[in-house]
């Protein structure tokens, strides 16, 4: 048997919706259709009247997800793409992350924003929002990397009680596979060390996590070894775990798909330098997606966003100062 | 003499009307003295930030509060002080809240309009118009998946606000998921500066229920027993099933947008016009034409109001604001996850 | 002989009438063949991306596009082949986009729908629904700024995107300004897989216009002839100074949401209805009972557009595809202002 | 004669309007009534027709925007408040960010958000949301300190073929005056050396200038020499007149009022790590608002946001470091 990172995301859904009633699900083309993604498949069947249609009114989706909430249940919103969260983007920010701070009364909502690069995607299905929200006070921004991650990460978004940003990655929807569901998992909040090594720390988180293994496997046959730490959340930001991977290494590479001005990789640097100034025996770098549109066609994309290969480049450069 | 023609039910539904246009009219002189504190206040300079008042829109807006009933969800916008206190809301959490008390439902860190408690069915209203009508619509659904029967929302908002985005969204979800929301628009003629020319194309905002297939409803904002009966249709008819309502209630704004504002730009003719009225003097006169109140009584009334009032502003003012040092700066109910940085 | 019986005029009008619908209907069938051609070339794995077609849609479509002429402003949606095709876009572009050549209008950096040439009035759509809209709106106010009289603005839009906010503010912005825009919604029963039950609450869609104080018209989509006047009729309303015009075709998507969807979910009800027909083919049956056309003649434009479809494909598949390092990876205009980092 | 921060602003759109028949202004309340805040005052009189009132629609008054700009046209939008430009968000970064690098054809518009914090605001009319437009590409984001840079930095996001995201802060507006309107200026994507020191370079912008000049003063007193930088445009950013200054002081202090996680502080920061490792003697520092809504009460306001106070005591800090 095995189980896809979407497959993942079904099935934390469909958990969750049988353990608690108080989960619901809403969004474009969820119910009897399953989703764009299908990542509701069956569910509407299978839990009949709690898994909803949506008309196209994003601002309302999320409205509605935090009147729910304050009344005790636990939606889910399907947003059909992260690109689309910008005409939510009002209710997100403003209302659902501002309640509890201003009223006491947790909002405890999910917000799955299927997001990353994929192929022939282009500018406004294939953007990566994590910095926008990890930015806003009151929102909790996950960004799972693995199949084990995707569904135990999204059954602790459903059962925490702050709105959660879950950033699913699109391009490991059908691509990642694991053999089974996880029985355990690390807590929301904890960075993951992906894998050891004593020459170089590659900070990065979801999609990304894949071509950063791949450079530590491609640099290990150079005789370097890559410690590769999977942020898994990046609000909160596990900076004790990034900042105990720099004091053994000596060396930072943060890599991140987003665009650059202020992304993941910038907060992750800021931390570093501020806080382990002293641990640092090169300057920390990073490398995101250049700063334009996502682009259409294969050949741009392909240069658009990190890859393995730029990768593997950035860490060799860094290893040699 | 006539009243000895009426039967014994005629008499007690006469009474039933005469007490309930007295409660209103009670709460609607309430929300007045208390928003002639405030403005009083904000002239003193004693409150911080602006003050946005009800002033001529309390007919309307106690209507709102009245109609609806414990385990209902009402969202109130910035003029609707007379239905926050017919819906329950205490002259203390009001005063507080305009005072930064540190007691007040917001301790301080929202402040004047922006109050509420959510779980008892009253939604603190973030400013960006329009978006709290979906919130509403979230709540009926969340009743709907409880099984708590027959409670309804209602969303207040203004002419100005019906040309968001989010009013429209929400509108419509309440339509399709045929929900027991009272949409109650406030046409009160002008969006701070902005006339209703400038605002909408349509000859009413009550065309466009239409378009969102829900019954709309007309009224004479200036106008309490108009208001009761129709606004109080409107809830009874989304209470029994029969989908979401609009009511559209055109009055005037006998204010400006907020205290700051002289309103120098409301055209004189519409002060002079029927629209113009104070629906609070037209009460009065109603209630003095049907005998149902007296000189002596009005005044009796309004000295307890003032009194009320008084109290509140006096103990509120002895109230310590909030301690910044002991706050905990944590914008997340899991606070495990919340992150203790130097950065900030 | 019944020829015989009509003045000049009559006559002069009918053969006007007689070339314009031979017009649209070429275009139409253009852009069906354009489709099919991209259904094709999407199912033998050469597309990056999605495809997403206007089958069944093409008789409405077209109508916008030919009631258009140069200096109007046009923003199609996905399903707007034929109306690109009738206001002037080329084959080349279209395939060119779809094929992400470095030499078309968007050079790969944008791709499928996602095309156009804003300076000549074709707008490139973002995929946020309802954007489009008041981006028309832009162009109108600044022709009258601009005194380029008598121009038109046309948004295509589905039923689907009627729920969005943009939408909304868009319709009433227009309405306000009484500016020539014309929406046309095309109500094809579906918003991917989500039937109109689901999506609004009124009768028809055209239900709304009344609500922003513009004029509304419905058609039969399926009808060219109908779709050819009634837009027509819009598009001349607002060219003349009548204000924003509302048009509702009804009619039935005819494929998959995109080409990768099989569209099970589509009610064989509604297959079977009226609304289901073809419009192709309706203006096929059309084009022969007037005698307009005879089948020779229909096959042989079938096979003109196919040609001139192979033709451009396989001239776009000869082109390069964009070269990234020939890519300068500036977003702004103002390429002195743009930042040089070494961290992307 | 004296001129406000907010009269500067009038003035530049004055001329802009007499100047470019291109230009026209458009938002809720700055026709007759001129503007919430009077930065409109008499213009729709002096210009008839081009100053004009919308509906509450900041989506649809974007979009309307974008279109006349691609008609050749040079819309300024002013947003009542920072915070409602949420709301427009999704028509700023995907419709007029993406649309000269999709199409070649510039999109001229000038977004005015009044912003920053002032007392008694609260959470919805005190945001600064530079970071979050900043991170987008396609947009250029300036936040003018000076009434000098208000004036000349608001004729020049005119003139700029890009969207300009221009931040006011409405502190400012009636606290800062000058003697004069400037006859020349810096351009935008200069930073500005507000003060020039030897011990720790304090780069910030917007408001916080004033704070940052007051913390020099007060340290100068006690023999520390602090070179303020006024960034005046966090997009571009001009990292080269940073990197200069920490060469000339060793340290580093970045100061914002905006939020934590990716804010210009963290850029900032990063930008110095990576690319100026070794011109720094010290960890770099920064300084931000808190990580919650903004407050309402003045009590918290005042330490929710950096003051010369906190500033003060963080530079004392890194100088001993
Ligand atoms: C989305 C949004 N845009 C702008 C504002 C600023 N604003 C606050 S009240 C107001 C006018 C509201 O007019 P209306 O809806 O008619 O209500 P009224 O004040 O007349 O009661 C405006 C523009 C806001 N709060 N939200
Ligand atoms: C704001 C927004 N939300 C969601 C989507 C995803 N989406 C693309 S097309 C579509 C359905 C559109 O339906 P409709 O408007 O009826 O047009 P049709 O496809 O039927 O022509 C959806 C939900 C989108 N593009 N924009
Ligand atoms: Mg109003
Ligand atoms: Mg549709």
């Amino acid at each position: 048997m095995s189980i896809t990172y979407l497959e993942a995301i079904r099935e934390a859904q469909a958990r969750a919706l049988a353990e608690d009633p108080r989960v619901f699900i809403y969004g474009q083309d969820v119910g009897a259709f399953g989703g764009a993604f299908k990542a509701t498949k069956n569910l509407a069947q299978e839990f009949p009247g709690r898994v909803i249609d949506s008309p196209i009114s994003e601002d309302a989706m999320l409205g509605l997800a935090v009147g729910a909430a304050i009344s005790g249940m636990r939606p889910i919103i399907e947003l059909q793409f992260a690109d689309f969260s910008t005409v939510a983007f009002n209710q997100i920010v403003n209302q659902a992350a501002t309640l509890h701070w201003r009223t006491r009364v947790p909002c405890p909502i999910t917000v799955r924003l299927p997001g990353g690069g994929t192929s022939g995607s282009g500018p406004f299905h294939s953007q990566s929002l994590e910095a926008v929200y990890a930015h806003y006070p009151g929102l909790v921004v996950l960004t799972p990397a693995t199949v084990e991650d995707a569904y135990s990460m999204l059954l602790e978004a459903v059962a925490i009680d702050d709105p959660v940003i879950f950033c699913e990655h699109k391009y490991l929807y059908y691509h990642l596979k694991a053999e089974a569901l996880p029985t355990e998992a690390m807590p929301v909040g904890k960075a993951r060390i992906a894998r050891t090594g004593r020459d170089l720390t590659l900070v990065t988180y979801s999609a990304m996590v894949h071509e950063a293994l791949a450079v530590a496997e491609e640099l290990a046959l150079e005789g370097f070894e890559l410690e590769v730490v999977d942020l898994r959340s990046v609000k909160p930001l596990d900076t004790d775990t990034v900042m105990a991977s720099v004091a053994r290494t000596g060396r930072l590479l943060a890599v991140g798909e987003a665009w650059p001005w202020g992304g993941v990789t910038a907060e992750v640097i800021a931390r570093v330098a501020s806080e382990g100034f002293g641990l640092l025996d090169a300057p920390p770098q990073r490398l995101n997606a250049k700063d334009t549109p996502v682009p259409y066609h294969p050949n741009l994309w392909a240069v658009h966003r990190p890859t393995a290969h730029s990768i593997a480049i950035a860490a060799r450069n860094l290893l040699q100062l | 003499m006539a009243q000895a023609l009426l039967n014994p039910e005629t008499v007690d539904k006469v009474s039933a009307i005469r007490d309930e246009y007295v409660k209103a009219y009670r709460y609607m002189l309430l929300a007045r003295v208390l928003d002639d504190k405030y403005a009083s206040l904000y002239r003193m300079g004693k409150i911080h930030g602006g003050v946005f008042l009800g002033r001529g829109q309390e007919a309307l807006s106690v209507a709102v509060g009245l109609a609806l009933r414990k385990g209902d969800v009402f969202a109130p916008l910035i003029r609707d002080a007379a239905g926050r206190l017919a819906f329950g809301e205490t002259v203390l959490d009001a005063v507080r809240t305009y005072l930064g008390s540190a007691l007040g439902p917001m301790r301080g860190r929202d402040g004047n309009v922006h109050r509420g408690h959510p779980q008892a069915g009253l939604l603190p209203m973030i400013s960006h118009l329009g978006a709290m009508i979906s919130v509403v619509n979230g709540v009926l659904l969340a009743h709907r998946f409880q099984k708590v029967g027959q409670t309804v929302g209602a969303a207040c908002i203004g002419d100005g606000a019906t040309s968001t985005g989010a009013f429209h969204e929400a509108l419509n979800q309440a339509a399709v998921e045929r929900l027991p929301l009272v949409v109650v628009i406030a046409n009160n003629q002008y969006a701070y500066s902005t006339p209703t020319s400038r605002q909408f194309a349509c000859r009413s905002l009550v065309e466009k229920a239409a378009g969102y297939g829900m019954a709309g409803h007309e009224v004479d904002g200036t106008d309490l027993g108009a208001c009761l009966s129709v606004v109080g249709h409107a809830v009874q008819q989304a209470r029994s099933g029969a989908g979401p309502q609009m009511v559209v209630a055109e009055l005037l704004r006998l204010c400006g947008h907020g205290e700051h504002d002289d309103a120098g730009y409301v055209d004189p003719r519409l002060k002079s016009s029927p629209l113009g009225r104070d629906c609070l003097k037209v009460a009065e006169a109603e209630l003095l034409r049907r005998g149902w109140a007296d000189a002596a009584g009005l005044a009796s009334w309004r000295s307890e109001m003032v009194q009320l009032v008084e109290a509140a502003v006096a103990q509120v003012q002895r109230e310590p604001g909030p301690d910044p040092y002991r706050e905990d700066w944590c914008a997340l109910a899991s606070r495990h996850l919340a992150e203790g940085h130097t950065y900030s």
